[in-house]
């Protein structure tokens, strides 16, 4: 946490004993954890740790059932989805979930745009609009795909393009919940590209991954899993070496 | 928007393949249908006589603006509204109170009380009236979704009707309102059919316009997003509730609008024209135009007007079956689009 | 027990559990006030409640495993009303005949071709390798063409009801007789051959089946139960070509289920509406079934009718759950709700589960439309009336839950009768809905939501 | 007017004819809640247009009868009527059979000087709805002072009413409840539905429960008023049941079958004594094979007969206020009463109703409807 | 004689719950080796590739085309799987591998070529071509939520009559995946991904098939997992003969367990050979680079 923290805490992120349940499932049992500002951090843990609930926690797409959410130092109790953004944080689905029947180019636009009601109503694509989303459109190799629609397009692409969605929005924070899955070796590079652009931008960002190659390479700090609690964080390579880290996730 | 430089690759490849070409000719659909449906309503105008053509284009634009309006809430949104039937009632009762002069002193009738108000005047008040009562139960309805929010929509549509139908001190109940009054502005007034039909089309055109800046804006493209995914929507900071009130509310206003004119040029109304069917018949006219698409809407309202009054001159046809035949035919037509056109007529979306 | 789905936030569940007691203070306040409209109201809303139990059982079933509203379900409700009374005119008021070939020949083309696809999908698929398919084809196409023209028969002759089913209802129950008959034998005596059982289980069965098809010959006044089985079986005929010659091209297209939702609104617009043009619009009484006369008990009256009707409910529910929880087709059925296509990545025809689960629901509608006919009436627009309270049962006790079906369909029908009880009667459609609206807003998932 | 030729759309019989027939216009409710009224009638004018025209026309020219279906809604009622006067140019048209539709196309055929000519609207808003609208079908007024009258006089003092939500139902009601109020019963549960359900038994149990002297059933279908019947036995309920017209009509009493028994109705009924009248259902049920509401039927049948007097004497289809004037001018004699004619707002005086009573089941015949008559209304 | 299964994994401390005449066979030949004794890192695929199968194709796709409405997802695309084969499907996001297997079980609006099983023309719908002895595990975890762990895998052969197979079955999908056997009673739609995906492949398993088509069977798994799917992968195709065509992003991992990879770009076959070769000829960055080529200029 060597970074330069300019806000009151050095965590972008921050969840104060965070807790979720599914019936008699503690998905996320307790948690407190920080996310380091403008640093990329990984969570990894085995199937079913609760990773992608926390995602889900954090960006209010599941209610709290305890705990806190502190977003740059505002503590919240109840996180609704429409303030994320406000709070400065997006994120990605791990089953990617895009504007299925409008165009690529408009799924990006979509987040581009006016919050308030009224202002949208008389508002129309503007230049600037239109160059940051063949920007994006660019950086993740979807321009020639612009017109489709996203519904048309295969798994990865889907995928591609819901990152260049969450780039669209200007934030501090993202979220990404398994953006590596599934995509192609190059793919991959370019992921990891613009998510080094962004650290460099001095955005923060958490992804989920599996992949250990690319958490070694990308992240600067390592949260581990298991069945909603945190394991152990920290560097990922010391993080990795540790035995309990190897019994439960990465096997031998 | 795009659609022009889509079909070339088409075109290009239609030389060696011959099911692409078929593509071709499919695509052009669209144009076909505004043709003849066009072709259609010229036809008929001509040879029915330009008295019975006006009336017909009045009752169009009654239903076009209809149909345009909950084409913002069904084809841009996604909420498959059957409700819309009571809004336009709430319009059109409005009017009818507060216009009404009628004397109901007669010991049988019931008698409610008369405001005299000219139609501009009570308009207005009718829109307004819609659009509260919309944000009363859009507020509700925001919570549901897809199937649910059918049903509730119908309920909505059900308990107009029964409101209409049994706040016997406001409506009169089944006995309906008389002597609606005509739209004046200054001294001149609306009352032959003629200038009635320009009165309606300039209110198309209004809702018309309203619809495509609407839709056009940035504001149209949330509402598209919404119909896509909702959650999603909302991570990126929109406050969907807001969007999805806002554009019920705005579409039932116009709907109001649209009532209002029905009562004022039928000038008497009872709830038997707010019933259920009409609300299921308006949704169908939507999506036998094509959801998402302004035009399709006033395509498909030409359509079903056509369609009923065509009817009356199908030989062979028993009088008593033509409104049954009507619906038998668009029956049909709806099942055949969705088999081989799910997008309408003219739309892009599909449900 | 009630689950209840997980509402936001704890306001919310508190409300609603005021709102809840509320409403059960108000009705025992009630019952104590007037014991004896309170029975009243209870045996109506048995026998309202019975009718929607079963309209949600059907729709829940189809609605679970397909997952859009079918809207033709509507349509079965009044068809199976409509059809008694079709078969059954000259005994209902009006007396004139409304025996229409053209319905009858639709009916039959209907059948045949339902008949000519199962026989392709079951018998033509296992023989085909070893048969000439020529043969195959037209040994299908012959005993469809049969079957139809033994329908036409059936729906022109309705005077002769008893004596053209007689055969097909020998031969139903002589194979049900037998295959109970076996199923027992095998489990009696474990590890004997398979062909004497065989033999005495058929031996049983042609006796039992010819008995009954003897005595149903020679019962004229079975006429008006079979035309209730008649009109059960041809509306589900209809609800199989509906899904097969429609639903089956739009689902391998569709992208969202609201397309089928509409077109099946356009089948419910088309058949309503050639329902009237055939029928007419006006309301009907269907003939006087058994148990028309009522009852008087703790201080109410009910008719045998409604007794029965609630037992039919019953039946279908207990029939659906044992099918659905304890067979491998009910398995299969619940595979095909939760993902079609891998369904058939494993080896399911989906196609034709599909089609049985649709001819299952339109039998349970059309159960229901002809019982409630026999009840109050029957009239075109029945169906969509009918099909709204199906569907808001099944809502209301949770969509893919059939225990959720039965309760929500009595409750509803209780809650249309106690709602009105302080209030006019003709606001009755307006509190079930806004009672509707309200539970929904609370229980967005219904009272026993699936899994 | 024996052969049994049932043409829906009138066309002239087959005497060819130099002259072009007159052109009159017909709105019924072919569909619609007024289905039954509307059929009935017009199948009555078809019956009475044919023996018009077998029998030579008017002085050789024949009648041709453009009909058209106003649904029972005011908004169908206007596409109608424009249609028939917009594209084929009639000027008097027969209906419609129900009286909001009848409401609604009445402002225009007052603006633009068209007669409108009822035999089965019964509003009493009709009378006042202008110069060039008449009807030989009584108002509601009179029906409903008739039957509070005849509560009163069997000794009913507590009643509750059921009424279909229908403008002619509701109107029923309200004049019947203000006499019987007015001679000093009391209204103890009143219930309304709507016109689609079949179920009544919700709102009976409620009217039951606060144990009134009768039974008030105001209906504008025959099936409901019939089905009320039948369910108000079943749920018990042994107290007499008044009601007007429709719940005696043949339909509703087969349906209520002997629960019917005993039900007293007042309602306008054929003379038997009438000739006109018993030829009439005798050639209308030779041709259509059933009879349902007599005298809504003969009052149909009748209004053709006028208008071909009428046609007779101005001579012109296209003159409606020749046409109008010789309405107010005639007095008539037909199948539904003697020298009947039209006071200045277009009101049939001259023809009054009887009370009547329904037979059981065993003693109900096509002949006497299924109903004996007790005679004139009373007065207290 | 009953080929052999891949069930025969099991650990021997079972037993057979029916006479079934291979059950012995089987359980020698486990004896002889021994759960542990299949254990095999990536030394193994080395032995495939030197001794490459050979001889006709059991399943084979001839100029196939496939065509979602405009987008023209495969383009006369011709491959072939031999028996007891593993073969891999690679190509970048879209390339239309998903297709390939799509095309394959009749759910892929193919418009042209077809589509051969030991030398037949496979031409029947879905549900008949898992009888011929094909299983698919779709891409993306699809099962049955609303059925329980031990239903789902019972769908995997819902045809089969004889439970205590069935049974037999199950117990070694549970061998393999000892999560499945902890949750047997709870509904799918509780499990993790991981779980899920475990599921879906222990299904694809039930139906004992000849050939198996896993759509990106690792997707989402945490390492150990894919560890372990890959080892699976690996032990039913050497041991039991099983052919196998995988579809497979994890490069590195599949490499070393297949016979070998046909690559796809953008509809098309660019590619095919052993692993060898396609780690010496570098194909896979090629058809990424030229990916890139062709997306400069838009493609009107
Ligand atoms: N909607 C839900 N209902 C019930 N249980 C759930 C639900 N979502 C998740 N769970 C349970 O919560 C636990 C954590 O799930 P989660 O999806 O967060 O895991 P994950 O760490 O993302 O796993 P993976 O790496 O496989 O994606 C799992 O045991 C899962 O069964
Ligand atoms: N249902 C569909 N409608 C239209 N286009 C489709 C559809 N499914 C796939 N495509 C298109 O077909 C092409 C191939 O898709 P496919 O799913 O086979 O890709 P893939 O190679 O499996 O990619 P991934 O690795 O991302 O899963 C893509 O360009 C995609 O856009
Ligand atoms: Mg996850
Ligand atoms: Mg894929």
């Amino acid at each position: 946490m060597s970074s330069a923290a300019e806000g009151p805490t050095p965590y972008a992120l921050e969840t104060v004993d965070v807790r979720k349940h599914f019936g008699g499932v503690h998905a996320v049992d307790g948690l407190s954890i920080g996310i380091p500002r403008g640093e990329i951090t990984c969570v990894v843990g085995p199937n079913g740790s609760g990773k992608s609930t926390l995602i889900n926690l954090l960006s209010g797409m599941l209610p709290l059932d305890g705990g806190l959410v502190v977003v740059d130092g505002v503590r919240l109790r109840v996180v609704k989805p429409h303030e994320t953004p406000g709070l400065g944080v997006t994120r990605t689905f791990q089953d990617v979930r895009l504007f299925d029947q409008i165009t690529v180019w408009d799924n990006i636009m979509v987040v581009l745009t006016e919050r308030r009601l009224l202002p949208s109503l008389f508002e129309r694509p503007r230049p600037g609009q239109r160059e940051r989303t063949e920007q994006i459109l660019r950086n993740v190799g979807m321009w020639e795909k612009r017109r489709s629609l996203a519904m048309d397009l295969s798994y990865g692409q889907r995928k591609l393009l819901e990152i260049g969605r969450a780039m669209a929005l200007n934030v501090n924070t993202y979220l990404f919940d398994e953006p590596f899955a599934g995509l192609f070796p190059q793919m991959l590079e370019r992921v990891k590209e613009i998510m080094r652009q962004m650290r460099s931008e001095g955005r923060t960002i958490l992804f989920i991954s599996h992949n250990m190659d690319i958490v070694r390479e990308l992240s600067d700090h390592l949260i581990v899993m298991d069945s909603g609690r945190l394991l152990t964080e920290g560097d990922a390579e010391e993080v990795l070496a540790q035995p309990e880290v190897i019994e439960a996730y990465l096997g031998v | 928007m795009f659609t022009g430089s889509r079909r070339l690759p088409g075109l290009k490849r239609s030389v060696r393949d011959p099911g692409a070409f078929i593509r071709l000719a499919r695509s052009n659909l669209e144009l076909w249908a505004n043709l003849v449906i066009i072709a259609w309503a010229v036809t008929f105008a001509i040879l029915q006589g330009t008295g019975f053509a006006i009336t017909l284009g009045t009752v169009f634009a009654i239903w076009a603006i209809l149909a345009v309006s909950l084409n913002l809430v069904v084809g841009f949104t996604g909420l498959l509204s059957v409700g819309h039937i009571g809004f336009f009632g709430i319009g059109a009762y409005t009017v009818a109170v507060l216009t009404s002069n009628a004397s109901y002193e007669q010991l049988r009738t019931e008698a409610i009380p008369t405001f005299g108000w000219p139609f501009f005047a009570a308009l207005p008040v009718g829109v307004v009236l819609a659009g509260l009562t919309a944000v009363a139960v859009g507020v509700v309805f925001n919570r549901f979704r897809d199937d649910i929010f059918v049903l509730v929509s119908f309920g909505f549509a059900i308990i107009c009707f029964n409101v209409f139908l049994n706040a016997r001190a406001v409506t009169r109940g089944a006995f309906g309102i008389h002597e609606v009054a005509k739209p004046q502005i200054g001294g001149w007034v609306f009352d032959d059919e003629l200038s009635f039909l320009a009165l309606a089309v300039v209110f198309l055109l209004v809702v018309v316009l309203l619809s495509w800046f609407i839709v056009t804006s940035s504001f149209g493209r949330v509402l598209t997003a919404i119909r896509e995914d909702e959650r999603a929507t909302e991570v990126f900071g929109y406050q969907v509730t807001h969007y999805k009130l806002t554009v019920w509310v705005l579409s039932a206003m116009m709907a109001a609008a649209a009532g209002g004119l029905f009562a004022s040029w039928t000038t008497f109304i009872d709830p038997n024209s707010f019933v259920l069917l009409e609300s299921i018949l308006l949704v169908s006219i939507v999506i036998l135009g094509g959801l998402a698409t302004i035009w399709g809407s006033l395509l498909g309202a030409m359509t079903f007007v056509l369609l009923e009054e065509g009817m009356r001159f199908v030989p062979g046809l028993p009088d008593q079956y033509v409104g049954q035949a009507r619906q038998v035919v668009l029956g049909v037509l709806l099942v055949l689009l969705m088999l081989f056109r799910p997008q309408g007529l003219l739309g892009r979306y599909r449900l | 027990m009630l689950r209840f789905a997980a509402y936001r936030e704890g306001q919310g569940r508190i409300l609603a559990a005021a709102l809840t007691t509320a409403a059960a203070a108000y009705v025992v306040w009630k019952i104590a006030e007037s014991p004896d409209q309170a029975v009243q109201f209870a045996f109506n809303g048995l026998s309202v409640g019975a009718v929607y139990a079963l309209l949600a059982l059907g729709f829940t079933l189809v609605y679970s495993t397909v997952w859009f509203f079918d809207l033709y379900y509507g349509a079965a409700a009044a068809m199976g009303a409509y059809g008694v009374f079709y078969l059954r005119t000259s005994e209902t008021v009006g007396g004139n005949h409304v025996n229409n070939p053209y319905v009858s020949a639709v009916f039959a083309l209907v059948v045949a071709g339902v008949i000519a696809w199962a026989l392709h999908e079951s018998l033509f698929r296992r023989l085909e390798r070893r048969s000439n398919p020529t043969t195959l084809r037209a040994a299908s196409g012959l005993l469809a063409a049969t079957a139809g023209i033994y329908t036409g028969f059936v729906l022109t002759n309705p005077d002769h009801l008893h004596m053209l089913l007689s055969p097909a209802a020998g031969v139903t129950v002589a194979v049900a007789v037998g295959g109970v008959v076996y199923g027992v034998l095998q489990r009696l005596f474990v590890g004997t051959a398979a062909a004497p059982l065989l033999i005495i289980s058929a031996i049983a069965g042609c006796v039992v089946g010819a008995y009954c098809g003897l005595l149903v010959a020679g019962a004229p006044g079975s006429r008006l139960y079979l035309s209730w089985i008649v009109s059960c079986l041809v509306a589900g005929a209809v609800g199989v070509a509906l899904y097969r010659g429609l639903y089956v091209y739009m689902r391998q297209r569709a992208r969202s289920p609201l397309i089928m939702l509409v077109a099946s609104l356009g089948v419910l617009l088309a058949i309503t509406a050639a329902t009237a043009i055939v029928f007419e619009s006006a309301p009907r009484p269907l003939p006087r079934a058994f148990g028309s006369d009522s009852w008087a008990l703790w201080g109410g009256n009910i008719k045998g009718f409604n007794v029965f009707t609630v037992g039919v409910a019953i039946a279908g529910f207990a029939g659906l759950l044992l099918l659905l929880k304890k067979t491998a087709l009910g398995r299969t059925i619940r595979a095909i709700g939760d993902d079609e296509e891998v369904a058939k990545v494993v080896g399911i025809n989906t196609t034709v589960v599909i089609a049985i689960v649709f001819f299952i629901g339109a039998v349970f509608a059309a159960a229901a439309g002809l019982l409630s006919g026999h009840d109050t009436a029957i009239q075109p627009r029945m169906g969509l009336l009918l099909m709204l309270k199906g569907w808001i049962a099944s809502v209301v006790g949770g969509i893919g839950n059939l225990y959720g079906a039965v309760v929500g369909g009595f409750a509803l029908g209780m809650v249309e009768q106690f709602g009105i009880w302080d209030l006019a009667g003709e606001w009755k459609d307006v509190i079930s809905f806004l009672i509707l609206i309200l539970f929904l807003s609370f229980w967005p998932r219904g009272l026993l939501p699936r899994g | 007017a024996d052969e049994p030729t049932p043409t829906p759309t009138a066309a002239p019989t087959a005497t060819p004819t130099p002259v072009p027939p007159f052109k009159i216009g017909v709105m019924e409710s072919l569909t619609g809640p007024g289905e039954t009224y509307g059929t009935v009638s017009n199948q009555a004018k078809q019956l009475a247009i044919d023996e018009i025209n077998a029998a030579g026309g008017i002085d050789g020219r024949m009648i041709e009868l453009v009909v058209e279906d106003s649904k029972c809604s005011a908004q169908d009622a206007i596409t109608a009527y424009r249609k028939l006067t917009d594209v084929d140019g009639v000027k008097i048209i027969l209906g419609t059979s129900c009286s909001g539709a009848m409401l609604g196309a009445a402002p225009l055929a007052e603006a633009d000087g068209v007669v409108l000519f009822s035999g089965l609207a019964t509003n009493p808003d009709i009378a006042e709805a202008g110069d060039y609208i008449f009807r030989t079908a009584m108002s509601d007024a009179q029906l409903g002072i008739d039957t509070g009258n005849l509560l009163w006089a069997d000794g009913i003092r507590t009643l509750a009413t059921i009424t279909e939500a229908t403008d002619y139902a509701e109107g029923v009601r309200r004049s019947s409840v203000a006499r019987f109020e007015e001679l000093g019963g009391e209204v103890v549960a009143e219930e309304r539905y709507p016109s689609d359900i079949t179920d009544f038994r919700s709102q009976l149990t409620k009217l039951f429960n606060a144990d009134p002297d009768a039974l008030h059933i105001a209906a504008q279908a025959e099936f409901s008023g019939g089905t009320i019947v039948k369910q108000s036995r079943e749920l018990g309920f042994d107290g007499p049941i008044y009601s007007e017209v429709v719940p005696v009509g043949a339909t509703a009493l087969e349906v209520a079958g002997e629960a019917a028994t005993g039900l007293k109705a007042v309602t306008a009924d054929l003379d038997p004594a009438n000739r006109v009248a018993q030829r009439v259902l005798q050639d209308f049920r030779a041709r259509y094979d059933y009879v349902t509401l007599p005298w809504y039927l003969g009052s149909a049948y009748d209004d053709v007969y006028i208008t071909a007097e009428c046609l007779k004497r101005t001579g012109d289809d296209q003159d409606a206020d020749g046409f109008r004037d010789c309405l107010y001018d005639i007095t008539w004699s037909g199948a539904i009463g003697e020298n009947y004619s039209f006071d200045d707002k277009g009101e049939v005086v001259g023809l009054s109703n009887l009370v009547v009573e329904v037979l059981p089941l065993s003693e109900r015949t096509e002949e006497n409807q299924g109903y004996r008559v007790l005679g004139g209304a009373p007065t207290p | 004689m009953r080929r052999r299964s891949w069930l025969s994994l099991r650990s021997s401390k079972r037993t057979w719950e029916s006479s079934d005449p291979a059950g012995p066979i089987v359980n020698d030949m486990e004896e002889q080796n021994g759960p542990s004794a299949i254990t095999r890192e990536n030394g193994s695929s080395a032995d495939a590739e030197s001794e490459p199968l050979d001889g006709p194709f059991i399943l084979e796709m001839v100029n196939v085309s496939v065509r979602y409405g405009a987008v023209s997802a495969l383009e006369d695309a011709s491959l072939g799987v031999r028996k007891g084969e593993v073969v891999a499907v690679m190509g970048p996001n879209g390339a239309g591998k998903s297709t390939v297997l799509k095309g394959l079980m009749g759910l892929a609006p193919v418009v042209s070529g077809q589509v051969y099983w030991r030398g037949e023309r496979l031409t029947s719908a879905t549900h008949e071509i898992v009888k011929h002895g094909i299983a698919f595990v779709p891409q993306g975890r699809r099962l049955f939520t609303h059925l329980t762990i031990e239903e789902n895998l019972e769908m995997g052969c819902p045809y089969l009559r004889d439970r205590a197979e069935v049974r037999r079955r199950m117990d070694s999908v549970m061998e393999l995946f000892p999560v499945l056997h902890q949750k047997r009673r709870d509904l799918a739609s509780q499990m993790s991904g991981g779980q899920q995906q475990m599921l879906a492949l222990g299904r694809g398993l039930m139906a004992d098939p000849e050939l198996l088509l896993l759509d990106e069977p690792t997707l989402g798994l945490a390492p150990n997992i894919v560890k372990e799917v890959f080892h699976t992968i690996a032990v039913i195709s050497d041991r039991l003969g099983t052919t196998i065509m995988v579809v497979e992003h994890n490069i590195k991992g599949v490499l070393d367990i297949v016979d070998r990879a046909y690559i796809l770009d953008t509809g098309r076959i660019v590619f095919e050979g052993t692993p060898t070769a396609v780690r010496e000829t570098n194909i896979l960055a090629e058809v990424f680079l030229g990916k890139v080529q062709q997306a400069g200029p838009d493609e009107q």
